[in-house]
Parts: C-alpha cells; structure tokens; sequence
C-alpha cells in the first residue's frame, strides 16, 4: 500500500492493521495539480464520516489523478486488479469518469460518483452498478433556468465553454427556461480574459446572465464582470461559487443566484453534524464537494450495514434503498440510480469575514434527470 | 560485446521477465504499469527517430501520439455502435481488429507528419520547436470543441480491440503484443541507423551544408525521417488508447510532447534503448515517487533536472559511456 | 579556345551599403587551376557562396557545363558534379572518418532512401569511398572519429569528401588555412595532379601554393576583380601591387 | 454588430495584447542576449501574482504589492539563473526545453505546497475600479485603460534603455559579440544575471496586473507562456519591437476571432451551433496565424534572416 494511503486513511489503517480489511473502497480523486482542491474536499468530506463510523474492516485506498485520464484509468485497473478493491468513488472530472467507470462497471465492480455525471452514464449508458450520489451534470444549470423562468427574465445571455460539459450546461438552462435568449456563446476551455464577452454582454441588451466557468473561469469572469459597469442579475452552477473559490472571488460574488442541491444552511440534524463537524476537523467550511464524499460515504456505509459487496444483487438492492441520513434532506434513486432530490438557489453572501451561500429559494423539487428514460433499467 | 549492447541485452531481458516476475510476486498490475511503459517507449523510439537522428526537436509529438489514439477510438467506436464511418461516396465500416487500426493509426500519423513537416521544415532551431508546439495546440483546440468524437470527455471503448488468435484483454498477452511491436520498431530502428539514409540523416543534423554540397537535400531526409517518426509514434498512440481503452485530446496536449521527449532525454537521445530505458525510468518515477507525496512532481522536476545538468548522454549514456557506431 | 567549364557572368551581390560582388565575371577552363585571391573582406566567401548556391546573386548568373545554374540549389548543382570544399571543415564530428566519405559517395549515387541495407557493407559506396581515402592518404585512419583528427587531416577528408563525387569541377575554399609548411606541400603536390581529373577554382591566402599551383589567378578586391591572368601576368600587375601585395610586402 | 462594440473589440484585443507584451518582451529579451528559450517564464509570472495576492492580502495595498511581484519574480529570476540557467547558455535548445521544463513542475508544485491548492484573492485598487465614458459611448472598465497605459510605458522605458543606457549598450554589444563584450572587461555573467531578472521582472509584472481580474492559481502561468512564444515567434524571436507587433497582432486575433467567427457562422446555421462551431474555429486562430506568418517568413515579421 502507497505511503500516501497510510497519511490520508491513518486512523482506519491503523485499526485495520490487525484485523484484515473485508471491504476494500478504491478512491480516484484529483488531489495534486490544477483543480486539486475539488479533490481533497471530496477526499476529507468522504474521511470524515468513515472515521465517523469507526468500522475496521473497511479499508480505503485514496490514489491522486492528477486530473489525467490514462492516469485514472491506470490507478482503476491497479486498484480492481492489485488492491482487489469492490467500489470505486471519487472522481472529480466528467471526462475522467467516462475513462474509468465503463470499463470498471463492465468488470462487475460497483462505483459511487462523488460528482462527475455525464449524461451519457445516466442514459444509455447507464449500468447496474453505477450510482450517482450527487445529481446529474445538468441539474444545476437547469435550476437556474427554472429559476430564470420564474425571476420573469426575457433575455438571458448564457455563456459556457466549448467542451461537452459546456453544452449540456447551456441545455440543461434552455431545458427549464424555455424562453428567448439575449445571446449564447461558448468561450474557449481555459480563458481567462472575458471583457469581449462582457462586451457582447452590455451590447445585446440582455436582461440576465447565466454562465457556467468551473474554476478560475469563474474567478476570472466574476471580477472582470464586477469591474465592467454592466449590473444585470447573475445565475449559474454551484460550482463557481463553492466555498474553496468564493473567497477568491470576494466582493465581485456577492448576490449572485446559484443552483446547488446543497447549502450549509440547510436545516437538518445530518447536515448540521456534518457542517460543524468538517469546520472541526479540517479549520475551514466544507464545499459542495465535501458534501457529496460525505453522502457517497454514509450511503456505502448504510449499505454495508445490510449486504456485502460480495453479494452484487443485495449490495445494490442495499444501496438502491438509499437508506441514510443525507446532509441534503430527502433522497432517493430513481430508476437510473442518480438521485431524485431537490434543487435550490443560493445567493452570495458575507458571513463576518468570510463568503457563502444561503438559500433562497427552491428552483426545481424532486428533480431526476432528463436522461432517466434513455436508461434500460426501467 | 560492448557496455550498450550489455546494457541493452539487460533491457531487453528485463522487459520479457516481467510477466513473470509479477505472477510470482502477486502483483498483476505491474504488468498494467510495465505496458505502458513499452507503450510510452515506443512513442519515444519514434521521437528518437525524428529529434536524435534528424536533430529536429519537435515539441508536437503528441499530435502523432493523439491521432495513432483518435484512429483507434473512432474506428472502435463505429464498431461498437455498428454505424459506418461514413456512407458516401463509399462505405467505411468501423473495426475492432487491431492489425486494421494499426494499419490506420500508421497512415493517419504518417500524412500528419509529412503535412506538418512541409510547413515546419521551412524554418529551423527555435522556430521548429515552437511551430511544431502551435500544430500541437491547435490539433488540442480542435479535439475539445469537435463535438462528433466526445470531445474533451474523450471517447470510451468498453471492450479491448481483438488481434487474432490472442486474448488482448489478458494483460500478459496484450503485454506480450505491445512488446513484440517495441522490439520490431527498435530492430527497424537499428537497421535504420547504419543505413545510407541513417547515415545521410545523421550527416544532415550535423553538417547540414555538407550534405547539400554533396548533393542530397538535407530538408527532405529529415522530413522522410519525421513521416517515420510520426508513425511510429502514431502506433504508439493506438496501442496506448487500447491499453486505456479510451482517447481524450489530453493525448494531444502538449504536457504530453514534452513527456515523450523526456522519456527520450533521461534515456538518453539517439541511444537504440534510450527511450526504453526513459519511459521506464519515468513510469517508475511516476509510480513510486506519487506514493511518498502529494507534491511529487517536484521530485520529478529534481530528477529531470539532474539528468539534464549533469548526465550528458542520459541513463544509456552514463552506463555506457559515449555513443560508439561500429 | 575550349568551353570553360564554370563561368560566372556579372555577379552582384550587395549588403545594405556594402557591394561584396561588384559584377565578377569570370571562368574555370577544363584541366586547369585558377586561384582567386585578395584580402580579408575582398568577397572571396561571398563569391563562392554564389557559385555553389547557397547565397543568391542580385543580379549576374552562373553557368556549370554550359549550363545556367543561377536558380538551382546548393544540392542540385552538386549533383550536376560541382563539389566544393569547406574553410572551416564542415564534417560529421560525431561521425568516423569512413562514414564521412561514405557520404559522399551516398551523394553521387544520389540514392539515400534505402532504409534497411547497410551503408558500411556496400560494395560500390564502399570502394568509392575508400579509394577517396587511399588517394589523400587517411586509409589507415578510416575507422576514427573524425573529431579526434588533427586539423591538417580534416583538411585532407575535406578534399577526399569531395574526390567522392567524381566532380567535373572543384571550388576549394582556402584548403591550405591552418596547414603547417610540410602540410601545405604535400597538399600543393596532391592538387598539383588533380587538376588532370577536373579543374580546380581555388581560393587561398598561402602565396607559395597559388603561385606554385595556378594557371590563372584573380585578384578579388573591394568585390571587384581588378586583375586576371597569369602567374607573371599578375605578379607584373601595377594594380594587384598596390592594391594588395603591396599591403602584404 | 454595431461600430461601437466592434471599436470596444478592438480595444480589449489591444489590452490583452499589450499583457502579452509584457510577458513575451521578457522571453524575447533572454533569448535574444543570452539564445536561452525559457519554458519557466510562466511560472515567474505566477510567482509575481502570488507575491501580489499575499502582500496585499497582508497589507492591503496594490502598490506595494506591485512592489512585492516585481522584486519576488526579479529575485525568483536571478535565483533561478544562478542556480540552473546559466549552465545552459552552451547547451542546445533541447537541453534548455527540457530543463526548464523541469523547472516548471519544481515551481508550479512549489507554488502549492507553500500556498495550498485554492485559488488567491487578489483585487484592483479601489481609486482603478468602476468604468469611464470614452469618445463614441464606450464604457471601458478603467483598470483596463491603466493596463494599457502600463504596458506602453514599459515598451517606451524598454525602448529607453535598449537606446540609451549603458546598459542597453552592453545588451545589444552582448547579443552581437560574446567574446568582444567580454574583452572589453565587462562581467558577461553579472549582465546575464541582470537581463535575466529583468526578464522575470517583468512576468511577475504581468502576473500581479493580471491577477488582479483574472484567478491567482497555479498553472496560470503555462496558457500564458504558450501565448507569449506564439507573440515572440509571429514577432522574430529576440526582436523587442516584433514582440509588441506580434503581442498586439495576436490578442487582437483572439479577441475578435472570439467574436466574429461565431457571428460569421451564424450565416449558415442555427445560433447553439454557430457558438459552438465558431468558437471552436477561434481557440485555433493564433496558431493559424502563427503557422501563416512562419509559412511566409519563417523567422517571423521582425526576426533576423537565418
């Protein structure tokens, strides 16, 4: 086992020194690089409630990505064929779960998505042992296009990258919105000036924003925007204005509208221990990130307390019952096994010193995915 | 016999104990890692071809490395969903046989190689590297915004393509394919290095102005020599998205390019083996350096550094000594 | 009057202000040598550089064999028999002394793309390139790496390189530079019996080896060739006295 | 599209390309006196915007931390040559790409091991924020207008000292002659040094402007890098007034390739497709036009003939 399992896992390996491991869990996250703080937040969030539950035979095995593809294939085949691993999670990056969780899915191992649900993976290629703990890739933009419709707004001007990520998002937005666009354009993946696009924005007369920039995209887009004299309303995904990068942001965040199926402020007793729990632990507000490791973790966790992985049909069974106290409220699985939960927006705000989000409003309830059909496992 | 051959033979044995070693051991996946390993030689031998014969550092390998996986990728991709390639103005089929693809892979990367070699070979030095970097880029930007083929999510294939009579999705028997590729391309590479052409070749990164003065046109044995090259390392490229059983443009980045010629520099440039000993050296690396810390590729950096500064001649040539043609 | 076999013809060649060929015309005549020379910065380099190609005229032209070779590349005209010699060697350091004439004899044959057969075991390459050897006398070394030659006897593989291609006609670019006197002789005996395999132009800075080897000397000065013809032509000459041997006396 | 956002176009592709002039006169500089092509540029960039990011977050002043980015980038610069650099001035283009390619992972893994993987916070003074009203209704974002500014005053100031400073003197005497530089008793290693921290000076300049609207992260340095060798090669490598031409020439490729092509293809197709298509036809542009201009000279516009 790599050194860097003994760091991250101490406590359980520790325990599990002893007495052999009988379920082994295998983690791909992304935890050096660019985009390494989706990673660690996945990681710490899931640690959290494995350590919480204390069990000893449930060992896990977390391997860095480094946001490559072959890399994470590589560590998918070392992990079912060396560490004879039986669940795969953590994988940040759609483009990297579409590498991994085929061929791994196909080799009869199951897999929990941590975050990454490419359509693909929730329609056709759906598979019995493929869950999606945290949404399907579209649910958040397309809350902010049910909110868009709701807010009144006329013309919106939608933005996203040009890569497949960014064009499922400007559908899942026109899938709830409906209405007519002020503009629509896609910038290239990795940008970072956008004042042309901000241009384009002032210039078409448009009513409301809607923009999907993961990462520095968004930093990026955010403070330029705030700088730019145009002061239309803001929507997008959670994901440009989680925890880890709101600070980044700072002031030029403040108000915007997000979609998100979590938010700290959501009153419930899992969500609570899991919030104050995490500020203990880790010094710092968990993301959203860390919110689905720790879900990804207590789902398995439930599971595990029924049937054994070894035991495909009843380890599904298990896992399908969703059983668990979710930070999110209410969850199930629909049919294609991705969530069917509700949807929020946010808005930015400042607490004492530091950025986050609260909810406003309730965009989208008891969503599924626009793909369940596509799925054969109806 | 001399200290290369010694340590090439070495090499050589090793790579073909592998299998071996790692039933005994229990540990399988080595295998998976020893794959690629040849696989990332391989892509190196090619490099070798083009930058240590041909001195034409081409900083846009990964374009060969990206379309040998993309040829794959689309071929196997068709097949599997049984729609042709294209139905006019005559119908082509998608495959899974890897000879086909192979054979694809080859001639895809090789009218790459000559197309970019006739707009790159116009100017030398630092503006080959860079121009060759900008078709790298630009291949890049194509590949993440052309819808058709996944784009950046990249294209999965669920089952390994097949070579007759073989088992590929056994790891020794893939092992086994990918290594006989490797051994073949190097025998050809040898061969290829005390050839007339090897030796003009080898005149015309040297003493360029010699070679015209005796009437051969050095552009144009260094451009046949990037067409070679480019093949080679475009059947690298397909055999890699088998071994992954996926292609994503990230094949194509040119973080990539500049790993395949890493593999070359730490091996050691126009050795035979230096890619082989490279690409080992570095998916090693890789392995055993990601395991002590988040921060490895600091060490990476370290040792890349090292071998630059101070081991002229690469791994081959601090074992062997200085490169001797007989 | 026999056709010349090189001939140039109103050469120009200018950078910014500075004329480096100031409309040079002249031949080489089949069998014999003709020497050009003139002081640092006359535009000897620059005129060789026209004829073998790698540099083109402003205006003027070049005729090999009878020919108008003013548009064609350094290798074309190569491969048409015209093999030149570099001032400062221009071998495969890296490379053995063998190979390097093993080149040159690849070039003549104008056949490089084979990819599969061995240079070294090649018959005809082979002969070729070691009677080259034999006749500049480095046969014994042929299996050295060039680098550890001594200056004098690059000099030779400079002159054996171009034995290789059988030329109809040799551009020598100042072969006796660096060589010691005994060296110098015995290259100035080599060339002395070249010049019956083809003629030699031939530009040199050691007085003794041109008045010792040419037929006919050109004295290149400021891009302008002030004076051509014999030996004593050219020793007699009131200009070449001021303009040049006067600076040297 | 109406004249105004096209002439607004104009002015955002001139503002990234004088950026990128910022960081490609560094590159063209060191490979121009000392022939060494440094792939780490980008990472003395970064270094700049997290010097930047950290002192004004201790401090709260943008100016001291421009202060901050230019010494920590110059000092940076002059470590790194001392240490590795000045062992590659002999060595061949090979040897510099990979060795600094090396020293891109060092210092990218560096960077996040002493400042962690989120992202910084760093933000344009207040006395820069907010727009003004230009001639023609052109609301221009004001730090925007002072980026500009900066970046003509460093081409000036470089022009200056390339013209008339002893410096500048001994720079170009270094670029044309080693050896008689070093005849003339002037210390060539301590002028390398020089022009070397110079060079990163002014990346970790670009970084600091640019951190201040865009993300302080890791890795922000390489798309900037592979833009900036675009700009030196369009431009002539070593040729400070080709790096401007070639900067401006390329940011306004991407700015408006950004903008029109999508508009063009709107012609022919649906507006999703014609976003999609368009942009993806934009991301290629620069490389297209840089592999045009070496097709057409392939020493670039201002580069010496080889």
């Amino acid at each position: 086992m790599s050194m860097k399992t003994l760091l991250a896992a101490a406590s359980l390996v520790a325990m599990a020194a002893s007495a052999q491991a009988e379920v082994k869990i295998g983690m791909i996250t992304t935890l050096s690089g660019g985009g390494a703080s989706l990673g660690i937040d996945t990681r710490d969030g899931f640690m959290l409630a494995m350590e919480a539950a204390g069990r000893d035979d449930i060992e896990v095995i977390i391997e860095d990505d480094q946001r490559k593809p072959d890399v994470a294939v590589q560590l998918a085949d070392k992990m079912i064929q060396s560490e004879k691993v039986d669940i795969l999670t953590g994988i940040v990056w759609s483009n990297l779960a579409m590498a991994v969780v085929p061929a791994a899915t196909a080799q009869g191992k199951f897999y929990l998505s941590t975050n990454a649900a490419p359509a693909m993976l929730a329609g056709k290629g759906c598979h019995p042992n493929y869950f999606s703990v945290s949404y399907q890739n579209d649910n958040l933009h397309e809350a902010a296009g049910a909110y868009a419709k709701s807010e009144g707004y006329t013309k919106p001007f939608i933005m996203a990258p040009n890569y497949p990520a960014g064009q499922d998002s400007l559908n899942g937005f026109k899938r709830f919105y409906g209405g007519e666009l002020a503009g629509e354009v896609y910038t290239k993946l990795g940008q970072t000036d956008y004042a042309a696009e901000i241009a384009q924005i002032r210039a078409s007369g448009a009513d409301s924003i809607f923009f999907f920039l993961p990462g520095g995209m968004g930093i990026s887009f955010l403070k330029q925007y705030a700088d730019s004299g145009v002061e239309l309303p803001v929507m997008g995904p959670a994901f440009s204005f989680d925890q880890a990068i709101l600070q980044a942001v700072g002031e030029a965040a403040m108000g915007v509208k997000n979609g998100s199926n979590w938010s700290k402020d959501l009153d419930n007793a899992a969500n609570a221990a899991f919030v104050s729990g995490f500020e203990k632990k880790y010094g710092r507000l968990p993301s959203l990130y860390a919110s689905y490791g720790y879900d990804t973790a207590n789902l398995l966790l439930s599971a595990l307390e029924t049937a054994e992985p070894s035991d495909a049909e009843a380890f599904r069974a298990a896992l399908k019952a969703a059983d668990f106290d979710s930070v999110r409220g209410k969850f199930s699985f629909d049919t294609n096994q991705h969530p069917i939960q509700d949807i929020y927006i946010r808005e930015v705000i400042k607490e004492g010193e530091v950025y986050t989000n609260k909810i406003v409003a309730t965009a989208i309830e008891d969503r599924s995915s626009a793909y369940v059909d596509e799925c054969s496992m109806n | 016999m001399s200290r290369e051959r010694l340590l090439n033979g070495a090499l050589l044995l090793a790579l073909i104990l592998i299998p071996a070693w790692a039933l005994y051991a229990g540990e399988p996946f080595t295998i998976t890692l020893a794959t690629r390993a040849v696989i990332f030689a391989l892509a190196a031998v090619g490099l070798n071809i083009a930058l240590g014969l041909g001195g034409l550092v081409s900083l846009g390998h990964a374009v060969f490395f990206g379309i040998g996986g993309y040829a794959m990728g689309i071929l196997a991709s068709h097949a599997q969903s049984y729609t042709p390639l294209m139905d006019w103005p005559f119908a082509i089929e998608g495959t899974k046989s890897m000879p086909v693809i192979w054979l694809v892979a080859i001639v895809a990367s090789s009218c790459a190689a000559l197309l970019i070699g006739l707009l790159s070979l116009r100017t030398s030095g630092v503006y080959f590297i860079m121009i060759t970097l900008a078709f790298g880029q630009m291949m890049y930007f194509f590949a993440i915004s052309w819808p058709a083929y996944g784009g950046e999510d990249g294209l999965s294939i669920y089952v390994r393509n097949g070579f007759p009579g073989l088992n590929t999705l056994d790891p020794i028997q893939f092992y086994g394919l990918c290594l006989a590729l490797l051994c073949l391309v190097l025998a050809f590479n040898a061969r290829l290095m005390r050839s007339p052409f090897g030796l003009a070749l080898n005149a015309a990164r040297q003493v360029p102005e010699r070679v015209r003065a005796v009437g051969l046109d050095p552009r144009r044995l260094q451009l046949v020599a990037l067409v070679i090259s480019g093949a080679i390392t475009g059947l690298a490229g397909a055999l890699f998205a088998d071994l992954n059983r996926f292609v994503s443009p990230t094949m194509l980045s040119w973080q990539m390019s500049g790993e395949i010629m890493v593999f070359v520099i730490i091996g050691g440039v126009a050795r035979l083996f230096g890619p082989v000993a490279g690409a080992g050296i570095y998916v090693l690396l890789e392995h055993l350096l990601g395991g002590v810390s988040e921060y490895w590729q600091i060490f990476l950096g370290l040792v890349l550094l090292m071998v630059v500064l101070f081991g002229k001649g690469g791994v081959v040539g601090m074992i062997a000594g200085r490169r001797r043609d007989d | 009057m026999t056709e010349p076999v090189l001939a140039t013809h109103g050469l120009c060649k200018a950078f910014g202000a500075l004329q480096a060929s100031d409309a040079i015309s002249l031949d080489l005549r089949p069998g014999e040598i003709h020497a050009v020379i003139g002081p640092n910065g006359a535009g000897k380099s620059t005129l060789i550089a026209q004829i073998c190609g790698s540099l083109a005229p402003d205006a003027g032209r070049v005729e090999f064999l009878g020919r108008d070779v003013t548009g064609e590349s350094t290798q074309a005209r190569a491969a048409r028999g015209l093999a030149r010699t570099f001032q400062t060697s221009a071998l495969a350091m890296e490379d053995t002394v063998l190979q390097n004439v093993l080149l040159g004899a690849l070039g003549a044959s104008g056949r490089p793309w084979s990819f599969f057969s061995r240079a070294s075991r090649d018959a005809a390459l082979r002969d070729r390139a070691e009677a080259a050897l034999e006749a500049v006398g480095l046969a014994e070394l042929k299996e050295l790496r060039t680098a550890e030659l001594s200056h004098g006897q690059r000099r030779q593989l400079e002159v054996a390189v171009a034995l290789t291609l059988e030329p109809k006609a040799f551009v020598m670019d100042e072969p006796m530079a660096g060589l010691g006197q005994e060296g110098s002789k015995r290259l100035t005996g080599f060339l002395d019996g070249l010049r019956a395999q083809a003629p030699i132009l031939l530009v040199e800075h050691d007085m003794d080896a041109v008045f010792a080897l040419a037929d006919r000397i050109s004295v290149l000065v400021y891009g302008r060739v002030i004076a051509t013809g014999s030996v004593e032509d050219i020793r007699r000459d009131p200009l070449v006295r001021e303009a040049y041997l006067g600076d040297e006396a | 599209m109406s004249p105004i956002l096209l002439a607004e176009q104009v002015l955002n592709g001139l503002q990234s390309g004088v950026m990128l002039f910022l960081m490609a006169a560094g590159l063209t500089l060191i490979f121009g006196v000392m022939g060494l092509i440094n792939l780490a540029h980008g990472s003395l960039y970064m270094i700049g915007a997290f010097a930047a990011a950290a002192v004004a977050g201790a401090t709260g002043s943008f100016a001291l931390a421009l202060v901050a980015a230019l010494a920590a980038a110059a000092a940076a610069g002059a470590l790194i040559e001392l240490v590795v650099i000045r062992r590659l001035y002999a060595r061949d283009h090979l040897d510099q790409v990979l060795a600094t390619f090396a020293l891109i992972l060092i210092l990218s893994e560096g960077t996040r091991w002493l400042f962690g993987s989120f992202p910084l916070y760093l933000n344009m003074p207040p006395a820069l924020s907010g727009t003004v009203s230009l001639p023609g209704g052109i609301v221009y974002p004001v730090y925007r207008l002072a980026l500009i500014a900066v970046g003509i005053a460093v081409a000036l100031g470089l022009w200056w000292l390339n013209a008339r400073t002893r410096l500048g003197i001994r720079i170009r005497a270094g670029e044309n002659d080693r050896e008689m530089i070093a005849a003339l008793g002037v210390d060539i290693s301590k002028l390398y040094t020089l022009v070397f921290a110079i060079g990163a000076a002014l990346a970790g300049l670009a970084g600091a402007l640019v951190g201040a609207i865009q993300s302080v992260q890791v890795g922000m340095g390489e798309p900037v890098l592979i833009l900036a060798f675009v700009v030196i090669v369009i431009g002539g490598i070593g040729s400070i007034k080709g790096a401007l031409i070639g900067a401006l020439l390329v940011g306004l490729t991407d700015t408006l390739g950004g903008v029109l092509l999508p508009e063009l293809f709107k012609l022919f197709t649906d507006p999703a497709t014609a976003a999609a298509t368009g942009s993806a036809f934009a991301s290629m542009a620069i490389y297209v036009l840089m592999a045009g201009v070496l097709i057409w000279r392939p020493t670039g516009l201002f580069g010496a003939r080889a």
